[in-house]
């Protein structure tokens, strides 16, 4: 039972899936339509409140166990706090019941966005052009010779890209754009066309009940 | 210039072989209407399409600008509709002629998928036909990939110099499978790390795949007769921070100077800031990751890397488990059917003047 | 011999200042360069161009932060362009870190139309002109169900505001109402829209993508199966080109400005490589 | 130079400079600033649970317009919370099932569909994809090339047999397609890396420094 009703909703649900693709009639596109808009839709909901109260308590943990680097956390949990509340009562464009402006001092929650989430985003990931220039410094070596040939597919491509390019020859940026288009494509083909039959293996084989790691452990 | 201004002003000639049918492979409530453009369509507004239920009394239902050639319209099924398209300009409209009584109806199977339905059944097949036998213990033959073959050199090399081996599951979740052949992997090396009597490193981004690594490796050790040699803090958790975790695993290749870098499961863009730190302390590194964005850097900066699927069947290489196995050999099957077809396709595509295309919409 | 040797090995400090120099100097010096449209690009940009009036353009905005740089300047452009031609548009994501980004788009790019308006009939009005349909997870969701109804998938906007009661929403039903839909990703997400909704209800899809993943997906645009594709900050910055060819509308161009500033870094990576390279080399000549 | 006099511009970039400040090495500005992005994200997404979709697809269909019949979807979503009570733990399986169910079903034909038979359309050898290239008789030589690539990158890729004879020179050609893509990636990759950086420095010297306009 706690096996097995779990694998047969996988299958009943699984079949449904792959069946509306070829049956149009209406009796299976609007079950169809009311597993997705009032199913997954809620269970979806659901999940990412489960999510987010998992994340809150690793870091109630590690608060309570003082563990390496706790105090940290509480700025986490702060921060959370703060900005939900500023969110949820001050609504989507500030003109929910919490005021979120002093003056012309805005602190709605899209101006947090805009003015902590968005420049610590990109600033996180912007260090990688950091890292790629050590490491293309470092470790980028022709060292074999399929090495060698990325590497010289790279610096067509580099500089076929760049204005530079066109001014040594117009011919370059037409090449480097033949190269994406013609021989990238066949080589990334080759490759999507395995990673298809992969994922099509994998699907069949949790429909079926032949892969059962999702159950997890326990009977 | 003026012929045909004045002929727009006087007479347009009407759209042509105006045809309604039920919309095919559809779920009921649409007809499709099809006409051939106006000679005129060039100084037109566009046309007007007209309803009827008697086929007397006929109403406007939509208008579509010039060159457009095609309309569906919503209707209510098992009602009889009839059809007239108009070519208008801001001066006149020529009706076309009514075409005959039309119903449309929802259908069961939409006939336009059915090559889908093959190909599915065909892979499908396949891949369960392996997996089967693979169960039932028949022998199938994968063959051996090389970066496999440089794992035992790898181990060899570290227990010469008396230097650890570092093995980075990256940041990929359990279910994954990278994750999944990557710990296949895992128990192997750690089975030869135990034989010779070399300290292994493992640290640890997702918590369960830690607990799991962690029972893997013990297990290996157990396994080869020395389960007093397994040290609990070999397999460890590092932290859950993308960047932090980069920053921790490059901390011990500085400190450690592991003879082997084994970096091997889903990888972001970390992947760099690991692959470089490891070429620069000049230890072997052996990379395998099903994540093709990063591929680019595990090939240019370590010695041998396990490109996408060939992780897949160096874990079941050396797994044994049948459904690796099995499904490697149904996804061969799958390829040999793709360049069979590809091949004869194009062979009737190039010598015959059949429409092959249409039977891959 | 000596020189070699030093050069193999700067510090890595000294690495990063000459990239930030390389990379400021010329944002600093500011001599914006022209690009020259390649057919993805252009092929996009006419896809838009001829939406007939009945139809809406669906803006799949999926940049989050670490995307902006690349994938911003896209859907400023896409905007510009649509709002120009008087296109409807109807924005929405399917994650939830995108929407402020969305969010900031639409407001700026309808604030730089509706400041030079002279009438109602000019402004860029929101309801009738575009719809912000918000965030619905999971991606899968809208992306199959809006091939039957969009509003039963949205049944309320981004500011809250129920979706049947606006009145672009009247005559825009599903994918059949749809011209086009640009998905601007970092992700995986534009092959999703044309396996799901491209297949089974068979809209036309293209993408605007980050350049990571820009050699992935030129298959799909070999194919048709995407329209159009731009790709990274060089695609961005040629339909920035298109736009103020074209239409004449001349705002910033963030990635065009910063294609002097791509241009040497580009120089300074390869540089890095063939120096790393060399040193590799003549120590491996020298081992042996 | 035009310094900001927002306060905003200003917590933005001294938080974008204490990321930066990683480079140097691990230090509590960067921690602080790391968790703080971690905290705003998820409250952001807090806003738009509730504002996108808790309200309008569940609270408002259940207890405004009572729509009575929601209780089961809403009943299913409860029994993802059962993982935190061992004795019934295991009926976090059936909204699991039936997630997992319906995904993977769909990602069938759908798969089959855009990444198996599109990308065969794409690849035979027919006058119509010639001409798809826009490149003259050129076309065919394009064509062509795709076939064999595509032929030989598959077979580098096929495990049954030893990579000798005839599937030895395929697969060896194979490679050559499979690595020019990914120094296509690499190449493209780069720019893009490059791009992150060039986005912030144009925040910083001008938004903030005001020296770039």
């Amino acid at each position: 039972m706690k096996r097995t009703f779990p694998l047969i909703l996988v299958f009943i649900f699984g079949i449904i899936g792959i069946i509306t693709f070829i049956i149009p009639h209406p009796i299976v596109q609007n079950l169809d339509e009311s597993i997705r808009n009032d199913i997954l839709k809620i269970l979806v909901a659901f999940a990412l409140v489960l999510g987010l109260g998992s994340l809150l308590k690793v870091h109630m943990d590690k608060i309570k166990r003082k563990r390496e680097n706790w105090k940290y956390s509480w700025i986490l949990i702060i921060s959370f706090l703060v900005s939900s509340i500023i969110g949820l009562f001050g609504g989507v464009e500030g003109a929910g019941p919490l005021r979120t402006s002093i003056g012309s001092f805005h602190f709605d929650i899209q101006t947090l966005y805009e003015n902590i989430f968005m420049p610590l985003g990109a600033t996180m990931f912007a260090l990688l052009a950091f890292y790629m220039a050590s490491a293309s410094y470092r470790a980028f070596r022709a060292r074999s010779y399929e090495a060698t040939l990325l590497l010289i597919t790279a610096f067509i491509i580099m500089i076929g890209i760049i204005p530079l390019g066109e001014k040594i020859s117009p011919h370059l940026p037409s090449f480097a754009q033949w190269i994406m288009t013609v021989p990238n494509v066949a080589g990334q083909r080759g490759i999507l066309l395995g990673v298809a039959l992969g994922i099509i293996a994998t699907s069949l084989k949790i429909i079926l009940g032949i892969e059962r790691s999702w159950l997890g452990g326990g009977e | 210039m003026t012929l045909i201004l004045l002929t727009a002003i006087f007479a347009l000639a009407p759209p042509g072989e105006v045809r309604a049918y039920d919309t095919p492979g559809d779920r009921g409530e649409a007809i499709t209407i099809e006409w051939q453009l106006s000679q005129d369509d060039a100084v037109l507004d566009g046309y007007e399409i007209y309803r009827s239920e008697d086929g007397v009394d006929f109403q406007k239902v939509g208008f579509l600008g010039r060159g457009r050639t095609n309309y569906e319209d919503e209707t209510d099924d098992d009602k009889t509709y009839f059809y007239k398209v108009a070519a208008v300009s801001n001066t006149a409209r020529t009706l076309s002629e009514p075409t005959p009584q039309v119903i449309s109806s929802p259908q069961w199977i939409n006939r336009t998928k059915i090559n889908i339905f093959i190909a599915m059944f065909l892979f499908g097949g396949f891949i369960l036909y392996f997996i089967y036998h693979a169960r039932k213990g028949k022998e199938l033959f994968i063959r051996k990939i090389a970066g496999l073959q440089a794992v035992d050199d790898a181990v060899g090399r570290a227990t010469e110099m008396g230097k650890p081996i570092l093995y980075s599951l990256g940041l990929g979740y359990v279910e994954d499978i990278a994750t999944i052949a990557s710990l296949n992997i895992l128990s192997e090396v750690a089975k030869k790390c135990a034989k010779y009597d070399t300290q292994l490193i493992c640290p640890n981004n997702r918590p369960i795949v830690y607990t799991v690594a962690r029972e893997i490796v013990k297990e290996a050790y157990t396994e080869v007769g020395r389960p007093d040699a397994f040290d609990p803090d070999s397999v460890y958790f590092l932290t859950d921070s993308q960047f932090a975790y980069a920053a921790g695993v490059s901390g011990i290749m500085v400190r450690e100077k592991p003879a082997t870098n084994f970096l091997i499961g889903y990888f972001y863009a970390e992947s760099l800031i690991l692959a470089e730190t490891g070429a620069s302390t000049g230890a072997i590194q052996i990379a395998g990751t099903d994540s093709l964005a990063q591929l680019p850097f595990f090939i240019t900066a370590c010695d041998y890397t396990l490109i996408g699927e060939e992780l897949y069947a160096a874990s079941a290489y050396i797994s044994r488990e049948p459904l690796l196995l099995g499904a490697i050999k149904g996804e061969d099957w799958g390829k040999l059917i793709i360049g069979t077809v590809l091949i004869a396709a194009s062979i009737v595509g190039i010598f015959t003047k059949f429409p092959i295309l249409d039977f891959f919409r | 011999m000596k020189f070699i040797e030093r050069l193999t090995t700067i510090d890595r400090r000294i690495i990063y200042i000459i990239l930030v120099i390389v990379v400021v100097i010329p944002l600093i010096s500011r001599s914006p360069e022209r690009v020259r449209v390649m057919l993805p690009v252009e092929k996009l940009y006419n896809a838009v161009d001829t939406i007939p009036k009945d139809k809406v353009l669906i803006i799949d905005f999926e940049y989050a932060p670490q995307d902006m740089p690349e994938l911003e300047p896209m859907g400023f452009a896409l905007l510009r362009h649509a709002f120009e031609k008087r296109i409807k548009v109807l924005a929405l994501c399917l994650f939830v870190q995108p929407l402020g980004l969305a969010q900031k788009a639409l407001t700026q790019v309808t604030e730089e139309f509706n400041s030079v308006a002279q009438s109602n009939a000019d402004s860029i009005i929101y309801g009738r002109d575009y719809v912000f349909l918000g965030w619905q997870p999971p991606p899968l969701i809208p992306i199959i169900g809006m091939g039957t109804s969009i509003t039963n998938v949205y049944p309320s906007d981004y500011y809250g505001n129920k979706t049947d009661t606006l009145p672009l929403m009247k005559h825009i039903k599903n994918y059949n109402d749809v011209a086009l839909l640009v998905s601007l990703c970092a992700g995986s997400i534009p092959r999703s829209w044309i396996a799901y909704a491209q297949n089974r209800f068979g809209v036309a899809v293209a993408a605007g993508v980050t350049a990571v993943s820009a050699a992935d997906f030129y298959q799909y645009y070999q194919t048709g199966q995407f329209t159009g594709l731009m790709t990274g900050m060089k695609g961005a910055a040629e339909y920035e080109e298109l736009v103020e060819t074209r239409l004449g509308i001349k705002k910033s161009r963030k990635a065009s400005e910063a294609l002097p500033s791509l241009t040497y870094g580009h120089l300074v990576m390869i540089a890095f490589i063939i120096i790393g390279n060399v040193g590799y080399f003549m120590q491996r000549r020298r081992r042996k | 130079m035009n310094i900001s006099p927002d306060p905003w511009v200003w917590i933005a970039a001294l938080l974008s400079l204490a990321i930066f400040s990683f480079l140097y090495k691990e230090n509590p500005f960067y921690r602080i600033a790391e968790h703080l992005f971690i905290g705003v994200a998820n409250g952001y997404a807090v806003t738009f649970y509730w504002h996108n979709i808790l309200m309008p697809t569940l609270f408002d269909p259940l207890f405004r317009q009572g729509k009575l019949l929601y209780i089961i979807p809403f009943i299913i979503g409860i029994l993802y919370f059962t993982r935190f009570i061992p004795r019934i733990s295991w009926l976090v399986r059936i909204p699991i099932g039936i997630t997992i169910g319906y995904y993977v079903g769909v990602s069938v034909p759908a798969t089959t569909q855009a990444f198996i038979i599109k990308q065969i359309q794409g690849t035979v050898l027919t006058s119509t994809n010639f001409q798809a290239w826009n490149a003259g008789s050129w076309g065919i030589v394009w064509s062509v090339i795709v076939f064999i690539g595509v032929l030989c990158s598959l077979s580098y890729f096929y495990f049954s047999k030893e990579h000798k004879g005839v599937l030895g020179v395929t697969s060896r050609i194979g490679i050559v397609f499979v690595m020019i893509g990914f120094g296509a990636a690499f190449g493209y990759t780069v720019m893009a890396r490059i791009s992150l950086l060039i986005g912030r420095l144009q925040f910083l010297l001008g938004d903030w420094l005001g020296i770039i306009q």
